[in-house]
């Protein structure tokens, strides 16, 4: 239904500790934003599209779909730098350093992209929320958001297939007839994810709910191991860095 | 090539709905039909039938627009739909869908609002669409539940105001994704009338079920499916045929079984029909017993 | 209106994250108290979380001919209150991160504060007022008018405070932040305008569904 | 008093579930049942009939503490249930309720989380839990299901999970309103073998089902409701008599009526059971023709 979600749950990777994950592409991403985006933000796409469409076997279709809108605001933002305004040359004007000002963004972005999109086709949230509690989030808070994420399928589900009986009978033929069908759709939607809730408060109650939605969660083993492995990749992304600025300095 | 196809689509009577080498396949999947050819006779009722998964409401919402083929056309009155918005819109106007799952449809506050939707969006004025909501809780003899809210409804009267919102579009055609899953053995009754009742205004009627006996039945031709077209033809022959059935993972109906035992009892003349209902089977017994 | 993961300089989107952290932990708070209180609120209120999410997912139609999405900043304020929203909001933006890749996780904090603070309390200002400013004429009409400005006004307030925190992130070198700021809003404000116009309307049709029911 | 009715509710073999004097109404509207009495028997199949709105459902819910009875009393294996949470918690678990909309019932987005849902309510140790969970997926053959989300589930898949959740709580009996609703006869056929396998194990079943023809073949005994018991009795009885059936909405069942056909011919010997199904009615027809 959701491709990023559909991908997560086929990813050869699904069986890695969430952690580990966290830690590469985290890793990668605080590369990316914190270094100096020449050489690192290529590095650190190179390093994470080179594990993600390896090893992962991310799909590169489902992996350009989903880039494609960051990629869209990203573009467009960065259209901006290219001109000053209010300046001696005039209201408008091209700016001869923001070429290379939006491509030092462009870059950057792009490559902390990569990161949040890798993790995300990788890593399934039914793997990942219920792990929240162990970075010290109320596990009251950790439950609602599971819960959320549960019934949001649900309600999806719903969504898609009132939005197709509405198309059938022409509702979003013309303009106006697309705000009306989207307002009722929304009060649809409202009124049955209430009733589904109350539904499921008795579906609940009969398997002995009595306000905690406890579950057991299956351990995955987490290697210190993996984790510093995991950690390397940024590690080594890092040093190239720093040592291409202290060769760059000593030319 | 148009034109050939267009020549070959009109052949002969017109279809009312026709699907020409039809290709679909969800994301991800294997494709659901390749290449696949259907023709919906005018004026009849088709039953589509076979197993879950098998692609009956894949081609019931392919033949109404709401799904658009990979590959292949659909012909509406032996028309070709041309691609675009516009020629889409007209589809889904002569040729009208209504789910499963009345919830899925019924999106307004009241009955007579929810059944007006769509003639509004047809940019009738407010008198003719008035008109058309009269009309269609008319033909599906609900005018009394007009001023209900949606949401009192019973399963059987919401799955009967979808139907008339979808009616109130005037369709040629109206295709039924299983419109007897939970009613209860009257509810069905009640709406097979009803839908007889559209049939006989010149309705063409498109249904999927998993019910082989009300296939038996009620249809005129069937659609069997299964992720391909296993066999099309009257509805009395192809349900009769065990290997056909065995193929689209349906049981037999009992209409057939029972009429032969009945015939080798001697009770049914020979060549006659099948009893349409277990009642019927048992009066004849009955008959021949008191 | 999200912002891209990598977009903001590092510095920015950890300041925007501690700007948006109390509203939130606010908004948590009241959430997990009101959870605690009555443990059946648990579910409605993770049918009212997978509401806003769905909702913001909606297609609406904007002028460029491709579609958008609403914010669903005002009709949360009006159904569910800007604190439940901070909280609410936040995890929306959080699935819509990771599961559509609207808006990053860096810059989650900066989108939390337009989106789930901002246009929310905007748009329930918003409301309040031209109801009490109303309150002479009939109900529908007043309704009406406070919801439709509210889901405007939010939507609109999120667009700004995010051509704010860019404005912020990338000032002119001419004139700063105030010339950075127009170039933002400016390009930006081709698609959001009309798009704040049309969630208002939108957000009328459903209240006054709603207020049927 | 107590003592009388918990006497006489365990003369000779206690019921594994029963209701004396039931009355119950939902605001606004008429009583759906007042003064019901019924009588669930140990480690059979229970088919509950009848038309829609003829309490199947609210019945179902009386007897497995989702509802309270305004007057009347419930007994499982023999006990009253007494007020209060504690008694009303012990119904629950030992009388599991499956709703008909597998969604009404997954709050996880992982099957084994969810299914391990009623085990850890019961307070269990996690290994406990866990071999819980393992045999429930096993006894549903859903094992291979364990670590697949929720929602990318078929509804025949998410059927049984919530099924599966339900076994998961070791109860003496499984209360199933429509399982077989929405399967196709393919996913009827697999999930009633499944199911038997639960009955051979000791579970008592109650089903509610529209299809006359399932209960025919399938229940032991059944109840015939419609706001109010109509009958009780053994299934091949109470699903013979025309009158009952009529007097429920219902139609008659096909394999009476095939039977007696069959008999008048000479293919069934009298005495023998009816065909279970068109394809064994069919059977019993070509070899006598073949």
């Amino acid at each position: 239904m959701l491709a990023i979600d559909a991908a997560a749950y086929a990813s050869p990777w699904r069986r890695v500790h969430p952690a580990v994950k966290g830690v590469f592409f985290g890793g990668l991403l605080v590369c990316a934003l914190a270094l100096p985006t020449w050489p690192a933000a290529p590095l650190v796409a190179a390093v994470a599209l080179t594990a993600a469409l390896g090893p992962a076997r991310v799909s590169p279709r489902a992996f350009a779909r989903a880039a494609w809108g960051p990629l869209l605001f990203i573009l467009t933002g960065s259209l901006t730098l290219l001109v000053t305004v209010g300046g001696p040359q005039g209201a408008i004007a091209f700016d001869p350093d923001g070429p290379a000002r939006a491509a030092e963004i462009i870059g950057r972005a792009a490559a902390a992209v990569c990161c949040q999109l890798l993790f995300a086709l990788t890593t399934p949230l039914a793997d990942l929320l219920p792990r929240l509690t162990r970075i010290g989030l109320p596990a009251a808070l950790v439950e609602t958001v599971a819960l959320i994420y549960r019934m949001l399928f649900v309600t999806l589900d719903s969504a898609h297939r009132i939005q197709t009986a509405q198309a059938g009978r022409l509702g979003y033929s013309h303009r106006r007839a697309w705000v009306r069908s989207v307002g009722a759709l929304g009060a649809a939607l409202f009124v049955r994810s209430y009733d589904r809730a109350q539904r499921m408060q008795r579906g609940l109650e009969c398997r002995g709910y009595t306000g905690e939605l406890t579950v057991l969660v299956d351990e995955l083993s987490l290697r210190p191991a993996a984790v510093s492995a995991a950690a390397l990749p940024s590690v080594l992304v890092a040093a190239a860095t720093v040592s291409y600025m202290f060769l760059g300095a000593g030319l | 090539m148009t034109t050939a196809a267009d020549g070959d689509a009109t052949a002969a009577p017109p279809a009312a709905l026709a699907g020409r080498g039809l290709t679909f396949g969800y994301p991800d999947t294997a494709p659901v039909f390749t290449g696949l050819d259907v023709r919906i006779a005018q004026g009849g009722v088709v039953g589509v039938l076979g197993p879950n998964g098998g692609g009956k409401t894949t081609l019931l919402r392919l033949l109404s627009g709401s799904l658009t083929p990979d590959a292949g056309e659909i012909y509406v009155g032996g028309e070709r739909v041309r691609r675009g918005r516009r020629a889409l819109n007209e589809l889904r106007r002569r040729v009208q869908l209504v789910f499963q799952d009345p919830d899925d449809q019924l999106f307004s506050a009241s009955v007579s609002q929810d059944v007006s939707f769509g003639p509004m969006n047809l940019g009738l004025a407010a008198d003719a669409a008035r008109e058309r909501v009269a009309w269609a809780l008319e033909a599906l003899e609900i005018t009394e539940l007009a001023e209900q809210p949606t949401h009192l409804l019973s399963y059987g009267q919401r799955k009967r105001v979808v139907l008339a919102g979808a009616l109130a579009m005037r369709p040629s055609v109206l295709v039924l994704d299983e419109p007897t899953a939970g009613l209860d053995p009257e509810g069905v009754e009640s709406l097979v009338e009803t839908l007889e009742g559209l049939r006989a205004a010149g309705t063409t009627l498109v249904v999927s079920t998993h019910d082989v006996d009300l296939a038996y039945r009620w249809a005129d031709t069937v659609l069997l499916l299964n992720r391909g077209l296993l066999a099309a033809g009257e509805a009395r022959e192809v349900l009769a045929d065990p290997a056909l059935l065995a193929a689209a993972r349906l049981r037999p109906a009992w209409a057939p079984a029972a009429g032969r035992a009945l015939r080798a009892a001697g009770l049914l003349a020979p060549g006659s029909p099948d009893p349409a209902t277990p009642e019927e089977a048992a009066r004849l017994l009955g008959g021949a017993e008191g | 209106m999200h912002i891209a993961e990598g977009y903001l300089p590092w510095q920015h989107a950890a300041a925007w994250t501690a700007v948006a952290a109390p509203f939130v932990a606010h908004g948590v708070r009241s959430l997990t108290q009101a959870v605690r209180a009555d443990p059946d609120a648990k579910l409605l209120v993770g049918a009212a979380g997978a509401f806003c999410f769905v909702l913001s997912a909606l297609k609406i139609p904007s002028v460029s001919g491709s579609c958008s999405h609403p914010t669903g900043a005002g009709l949360g304020a009006v159904l569910f209150r800007p604190p439940v929203m901070a909280a609410l909001g936040s995890i929306t933006l959080l699935f819509q991160a990771l599961l559509l890749a609207h808006g990053g996780l860096t810059s989650l904090g900066a989108n939390v504060f337009s989106m789930a603070v901002v246009g929310p309390w905007v748009a329930y200002g918003a409301y309040k007022l031209v109801r009490s400013a109303t309150a002479s004429l009939d109900e529908q009409t007043s309704l009406g008018g406070a919801v439709f400005c509210a889901a405007a006004l939010g939507s609109l307030a999120t667009y700004t405070v995010t051509s704010v925190q860019l404005a912020l992130a990338f000032p002119d070198p001419a004139s700063g932040f105030f010339g950075s700021f127009a170039k933002f809003a400016g390009i930006f404000s081709v698609t959001q305008i009309p798009l704040a116009i049309i969630e208002g309307l939108i957000t009328v049709v459903i209240v006054r569904l709603l207020s049927r029911v």
